[in-house]
């Protein structure tokens, strides 16, 4: 008889473990199926390109010698000869739900100081998510980010001579976008668009793709630190990828 | 021990010497039309100190050497002259002497500082910021468009905050990170800051002038050497002190010409 | 950072007049029997205090002194100085902190004939030490609502140089003001329990009288410089 | 400054541990307390010259460990530029408020003024005791600076405006950092105003009998001018330090004038004047540089008439000069601004007197050789120590022809030829006036006699170290070295390159070798033989103190009775070949000729 109840025991158990297993299984299925639709598109530069001001490195010979047979220039605003623009932040501005916007982007992107100049010259994060600043140059830079005050983000400046270790750090609040400067070299300007949830910067052929959007209907922004923001309606079916192009009048 | 101290000292003083007599380090070579003046006064001065430094040192010296161990019942003895003559000898020798290096050097400094530009003096604004120093030539009209400190920006390059759709005289300034002067002419140098307190010093144009912030002031000189200086800054003005640097080539004439030309082009 | 301890000295009037007249350890000035000649020279130094008090007021003058060559040198290098007419309530207060020195004068009488045991005295000084601090306080009150005035008409710290070096002066004046007030407080509770001296009355008064010829040099500066 | 009665208190000898060794009113306690703050604050300070000079002699070189200092400031070891920068400024600060200041004027001062003058103490006892709290208080709020997050003020000890007005946004360290620095230097003057208000009253009121001023020892006279100095140069700083301060936190625009733009952003301040702080602070700046300096004189000379058996040439002389130095310090000021947009009249006005204050600094030399000259030297650590000081003031002072000459400053300005100069005639002439001071009062503080072979080998490799330390940096300067630089990036400078190197391992060596006089100084405290009470034979009142150290009221009871002039010696006297000052018997006296 107690044998007979024993067993009953167990098999509850196990019973419940199976089915708190599988739920939890079918659960994290619904998540990843739901989070597998793209954004993808490009973005346009109409109008003739506005002409980038060559950079004179001269104060800093070693600078020069960087760029010896690829003179610097400015990097506002860069299309190639078809139009296609460079460095255009893409987000999603609306229609994110809580937990969806609050998630972190888990990858580490680095912001390297390359020969007196910023690669990449726009980096896009996440809320909270990490990166590191790094120098491939045999020179010091400080790294002098400028938040706007009252945005909830802390401003700070450091100096990263040859060798020393990367700066690990992250942003506290959403901020489209934040300037970045090396005040050893005043040319040297970059920056940093914290924005939430999912986002992609646009490559030299103008065109992006934004990985991981949930299916829903969204407003897409692109944002470009000169000409300014531009935004589109898309809706994203699960696994499925929409698109969404941009154009910027060259002013 | 005495004897050890007075020897160690006259070592230590003819050691100092030597390196100031062999010139093994020295001011750089003059390139400017004013640096003899402040040269002569150099040496002149390095002579006069240079021997009072050697003469009080070996005296000092001999002086323990001698009086560590007096005689036995030597009493002590006076300085031959006393207290007063000391101090009339160091009003004579000393004054005289810092009387005339002060009336040179203030001649030296007067033709420096105290001469107007000459009316075709080649006209060159340099600005100091954090941390580099940028030069703006007045283009052909020969006039400086005026500057609107809130359109400062280093990140599009506009260093002097120029309007050039407003404002006509700006529309042909030329801004360069690097400084060129025609060679034998001379230059009148507009100097303001961006922000703190800088120093434009050229060792071989023996010029060295801070920049006040909220003050205009302005140096001229003429280079008579072709070449490539250093311009650095001597103010403490930030992390990037050392750093703050840039270059002044002297340049014939249509050298100089072309180069603003080209300087133009890239605008 | 140890010392001896020994027993306090007794004090022989031969060798320590200092403490005779009640001041402290005061010593002799170029009096000695020196070898042979003897110097002359005044008996006693003053008490210390006395010259004390001038040593200090030599240094708060210096500091107000640096302070009037920054208000110049500011003024005079820039194009942003806005004039602005004084707070009427600084004439009053000037009264009420030269009331106070007349008061304190009062004090100074009495107490003296107090002291040299003018029994009969019968008012007791206190009152007008009282009287002293309280217009003193009222002075610093007073000045408190001169800058309340300033500021409802929009005049701040940092709203001008000019407003600036108002609050500045005015404030570094108070301030020693409320020092002087401490030393009254002091002296009140010295003269209750009758350990006051003549050295530590005339010094407070002193320092007080200053505050006036201070607070008139200020005020005149203000009105011309503002 | 309100009550100046405290003398009575200092009467009784305290009872309690706290108010004997803490809190105490005793000037000879205060003393000790200054010297030990000096005593930290000199290692500290130098601890951050090592750092700087091992960077500059080779760049970028890890230093393990040093990023536990800071962890910004050094990632992985390596110093970043600000770092190098708050080091010196550090450096700068600490050295020149709290140990050039406090210990040859506050602490020896403050230990034997009373005594020389024939007094039980201060007059004001409460406000002594205030003064070294209120330093100290400023002590810690300069380290503090250290542990704010983006570190200390990286300005510079002359904190120019309007990098040091302007706020964080003009680099790390310029926010909180100058803001504490300004505050611990305002909370200094404070302190040493009071200091300096109990020297000069306890100089004037509180004398013995028969100590008329001329029979006032040199190193008195000394601290009594350096204490008038003071009390009108830190009156000025502090009030300047507050508008600084001001500039920070409320917003206002003393320092800073207008249409700056910083980071592309335009400041909000108006109008200020960036001369005035540079007026203000070298006002008090030079005259800063004698009060470093002038008790180092009367130590160096009060040591060596002890030592070289005979009176200075002479006395009154020797007083005049030091006091037309402090006077003088008041009108040279602006050869600190040649080259900083001052009118240039101004310029060749301020050059003149800076020329003719080189006269009287003349004539002291002149007297202390002219005194050696026929004496009867005794060779001791401390003696030594007076002459190197001698020595040093001789090199630095030469210097001082090229400075004051605005021409040529155009060519020195802010090159290590200033370093090389300030360090020589301020720094180390006034660190050899300390030495020369302890190893001679030393005997009298603590009752003990220090070890001599110890002593003297810290004193050779001292001398010689600080030469190699410092005229190496004179010949940077001609080069056209630039100060206040983390490394060496300029083309011209490379070749400079190795003098650093060689400064950097002289400085190390100099540098340990202090820890011998450390050693010397905690061994003897505790087991170095015991001290008679006038080891040196010398006149002046420290000596006829009834025990070493000397009783609480240091007389034992009764005052002094003076008789001579402070330095009788090389007569004939029953105790020898000198005489004391409170010794009643008859000589024939070694008098000024009139």
């Amino acid at each position: 008889m107690m044998k007979g109840e024993y067993k009953l025991k167990i098999a509850a158990v196990l019973s419940a473990f199976l089915l708190v297993a599988t739920g939890a299984l079918i659960l994290n299925q619904r998540v990843s199926a739901a989070a597998d639709g793209t954004i993808t598109g490009s973005v346009k530069l109409t109008g003739t390109p506005p002409h980038m001001k060559g950079i004179d490195m001269s104060k800093d010979p070693y600078c020069v010698k960087q760029h010896e047979n690829n003179p610097p220039k400015m990097e506002n605003v860069v299309a190639s000869s078809s139009g296609a623009l460079q460095n255009v932040v893409v987000y999603i501005s609306q229609g994110l739900t809580g937990n969806e916007a609050s998630a972190v982007s888990s990858e580490e992107p680095t912001f390297d100081q390359k020969g007196c100049m910023y690669t990449p010259h726009v980096l896009a994060l996440n809320v909270d998510q990490k990166y590191k600043v790094i120098t491939s140059d045999q020179t010091t830079h400080n790294i002098h980010p400028l938040p706007a005050p009252g945005a909830g983000n802390i401003g700070w400046n450091k100096s990263q001579p040859p060798g020393a270790p990367p700066i690990e750090t992250s942003w506290k609040a959403q901020e489209v976008a934040i300037s970045v400067k090396c005040n050893i070299h005043p040319w040297m300007h970059g920056w940093f668009a914290v924005v939430k949830g999912p986002n992609a910067v646009s490559d030299e052929n103008g065109s992006y793709t934004i990985k991981n959007v949930p299916a829903g209907s969204y407003t897409v922004t692109a944002w470009q630190e000169d000409l300014g923001e531009q935004t589109s309606k898309v809706s994203v079916a699960a696994g499925q990828s929409a698109k969404a192009d941009f154009t910027f009048k060259s002013k | 021990m005495a004897k050890v101290f007075a020897v160690t000292l006259i070592i230590i003083a003819i050691l100092s010497a030597i390196p100031i007599l062999r010139h093994t380090w020295w001011l750089p070579q003059d390139i400017s039309t004013h640096g003899q003046a402040i040269d002569e006064q150099m040496s002149e001065t390095m002579a006069e100190a240079g021997l009072s430094f050697l003469a009080s040192q070996i005296l000092l010296a001999i002086f323990v050497w001698r009086f560590s161990r007096p005689r036995p019942g030597e009493k002590i003895k006076n300085f031959p002259g006393g207290a007063m003559g000391l101090v009339i000898a160091a009003f004579l020798l000393v004054g005289t002497e810092v009387l005339a290096l002060g009336a040179f050097g203030a001649k030296a400094w007067a033709s420096i500082y105290l001469t107007p530009p000459a009316a075709d003096s080649v006209p060159i604004q340099v600005q100091a910021g954090q941390f580099a120093f940028y030069f703006r030539y007045p283009g052909p009209d020969g006039m400086f468009g005026p500057i609107h400190p809130d359109r400062i920006n280093e990140a599009n390059q506009n260093l002097f905050g120029l309007d050039t759709d407003h404002d006509p005289d700006s529309k042909d300034d030329i801004v360069t990170a690097e400084m060129a002067v025609p060679v034998n002419r001379e230059v009148h140098l507009l100097m303001r800051s961006k922000d703190v307190g800088h120093s434009f010093y050229v060792p071989e144009l023996r010029v060295q002038q801070d920049f006040v912030p909220g003050l205009d002031l302005s140096i001229h000189f003429t280079a008579t050497k072709i070449g490539r200086y250093e311009i650095v800054c001597t103010q403490l003005c930030g992390l990037g002190h050392y750093n703050m640097k840039a270059y002044l080539s002297v340049m014939s004439q249509d050298d100089y010409d072309s180069w603003l030309k080209k300087q133009a082009a890239l605008q | 950072m140890a010392t001896t301890v020994h027993e306090p000295p007794k004090i022989d009037e031969q060798h320590s007049p200092g403490l005779t007249d009640g001041s402290g350890n005061a010593g002799w000035r170029d009096l000695g029997p020196g070898d042979g000649r003897v110097r002359v020279g005044q008996q006693y130094s003053p008490p210390p205090s006395s010259t004390g008090i001038w040593v200090g007021l030599a240094a708060i003058s210096m500091t107000f002194a640096a302070l009037t060559s920054a208000l110049v040198v500011r003024k005079g290098g820039s194009l942003d100085w806005r004039h602005f007419s004084l707070p009427s309530i600084l004439y009053l207060n000037t009264l009420v902190l030269f009331a106070s020195s007349f008061t304190l004068e009062v004090a100074r009488k009495k107490i003296a004939s107090f002291m040299k045991g003018q029994r009969d005295v019968t008012a007791n000084p206190n009152r007008w030490l009282y009287a002293t601090l309280a217009l003193g306080l009222l002075f610093v009150g007073g000045q408190y609502l001169a800058w309340r005035q300033l500021s409802t008409q929009g005049l701040y710290l940092a709203t001008n140089p000019s407003s600036s070096f108002f609050y500045v002066l005015t404030a570094a004046h108070a301030l020693h003001v409320l020092g002087g007030l401490g030393g009254l407080v002091r002296v009140i509770g010295k003269l209750d329990h009758l350990t006051l001296r003549r050295s530590t009355l005339d010094a407070t008064s002193r320092y007080w009288h200053f505050m006036d010829v201070l607070w008139l040099y200020l005020l005149l500066l203000l009105w011309m410089k503002l | 400054m309100h009550d100046m009665s405290h003398a009575h208190v200092a009467h009784q000898a305290p009872t309690s541990f706290i108010r004997r060794n803490i809190f105490s009113l005793d000037h000879k306690v205060i003393g000790k307390q200054y010297y030990g703050l000096a005593l930290v604050a000199v290692f500290v300070g130098m601890v951050l010259s090592w750092i700087m000079r091992l960077h500059l002699g080779w760049g970028n070189l890890a230093i393990p460990g040093l990023h536990l200092l800071s962890a910004n400031g050094a990632p992985g070891d390596v110093m970043t530029p600000e770092y190098y920068l708050q080091l010196m400024t550090m450096h700068g600060t600490i050295m020149v408020f709290f140990v050039l200041t406090t210990a040859p004027f506050a602490a020896f001062g403050n230990y034997f003024l009373p005594i020389q003058v024939g007094a039980e103490d201060m007059p004001f006892p409460h406000f002594n005791m205030m003064s070294f709290w209120v330093t100290f208080v400023a002590f810690l709020v300069m380290i503090a600076s250290f542990f704010v997050s983006d570190g200390p003020t990286l300005g510079g000890w002359t904190q120019y405006a309007p990098l040091s007005a302007l706020g964080a946004v003009t680099g790390p360290g310029q926010g909180t950092g100058v803001v504490l620095w300004a505050a611990s230097i305002a909370i200094f003057c404070v302190g040493q105003l009071f200091g300096s208000l109990n020297f000069i009253t306890t100089t004037l009121d509180m004398r013995t009998k028969g100590m008329s001023l001329w029979r006032l020892p040199l190193s008195t006279w000394a601290w009594f001018i350096t204490s008038v100095m003071g009390l009108t140069a830190f009156a000025v700083l502090m009030p300047a330090c507050i508008l600084l301060i001001l500039d920070h936190v409320a917003g206002t625009s003393f320092f800073i004038a207008s249409n700056l733009v910083v980071n592309d952003q335009l400041q909000p301040h108006a109008g200020g004047s960036t001369l005035l702080w540079q007026h203000l602070f070298w006002f008090f700046g030079h005259p800063e540089v004698y009060i470093a300096i002038v008790p180092g004189m009367g130590i160096v000379s009060h040591v060596l008439i002890s030592n070289m058996r005979r009176p200075m040439l002479s006395h009154r002389v020797l007083v005049y000069s030091m006091a037309a130095l402090a006077v003088l310090s008041y009108m040279v000021y602006g050869h600190h601004m040649f080259v900083s947009g001052m009118n240039p009249i101004s310029s060749i006005a301020f050059s003149f007197p800076t020329l003719i204050i080189t006269i009287p600094s003349t004539i002291i030399v002149l007297i202390w050789m002219g005194s050696l000259y026929g004496s009867r030297l005794r060779i001791n650590t401390a003696s030594l120590f007076a002459l190197g000081m001698i020595s040093m003031f001789i090199s630095g002072g030469v210097s001082g022809f090229f400075l004051a000459q605005p021409s040529l400053d155009i060519m020195l300005h802010a090159t290590y030829f200033v370093v090389g100069h300030f360090h020589l005639v301020m720094a180390v002439a006034a660190i050899f006036g300390i030495f020369s001071g302890t190893y001679f009062w030393f005997p009298k503080m603590y009752g003990r006699m220090m070890n001599e072979t110890i002593g003297k080998i810290h004193f050779w490799l001292t001398f010689v170290g600080t030469y190699c330390i410092f005229m190496p940096f004179h010949y940077l300067g001609l080069a056209g070295n630039v100060r206040r630089y983390q490394a060496f990036v300029d083309d011209y400078l490379q070749p400079l390159i190795p003098v650093h190197k060689f400064i950097t391992v002289a400085a190390l060596a100099t540098g340990a070798a202090q820890f011998l006089f450390l050693y010397n100084l905690i061994h003897s405290r505790f087991w170095g033989k015991p001290a008679p009470n006038n080891p040196w034979e010398s006149t002046s009142l420290e000596w006829a103190t009834p025990s070493s150290p000397p009783p609480f009221d240091n007389f034992g009871g009764t005052l002094p009775t003076v008789y001579h002039d402070p330095y009788q010696y090389g007569i004939e006297g029953s105790t020898g070949d000198y005489v004391m000052q409170n010794s009643p018997e008859k000589i024939e006296t070694v008098r000024e000729e009139p």
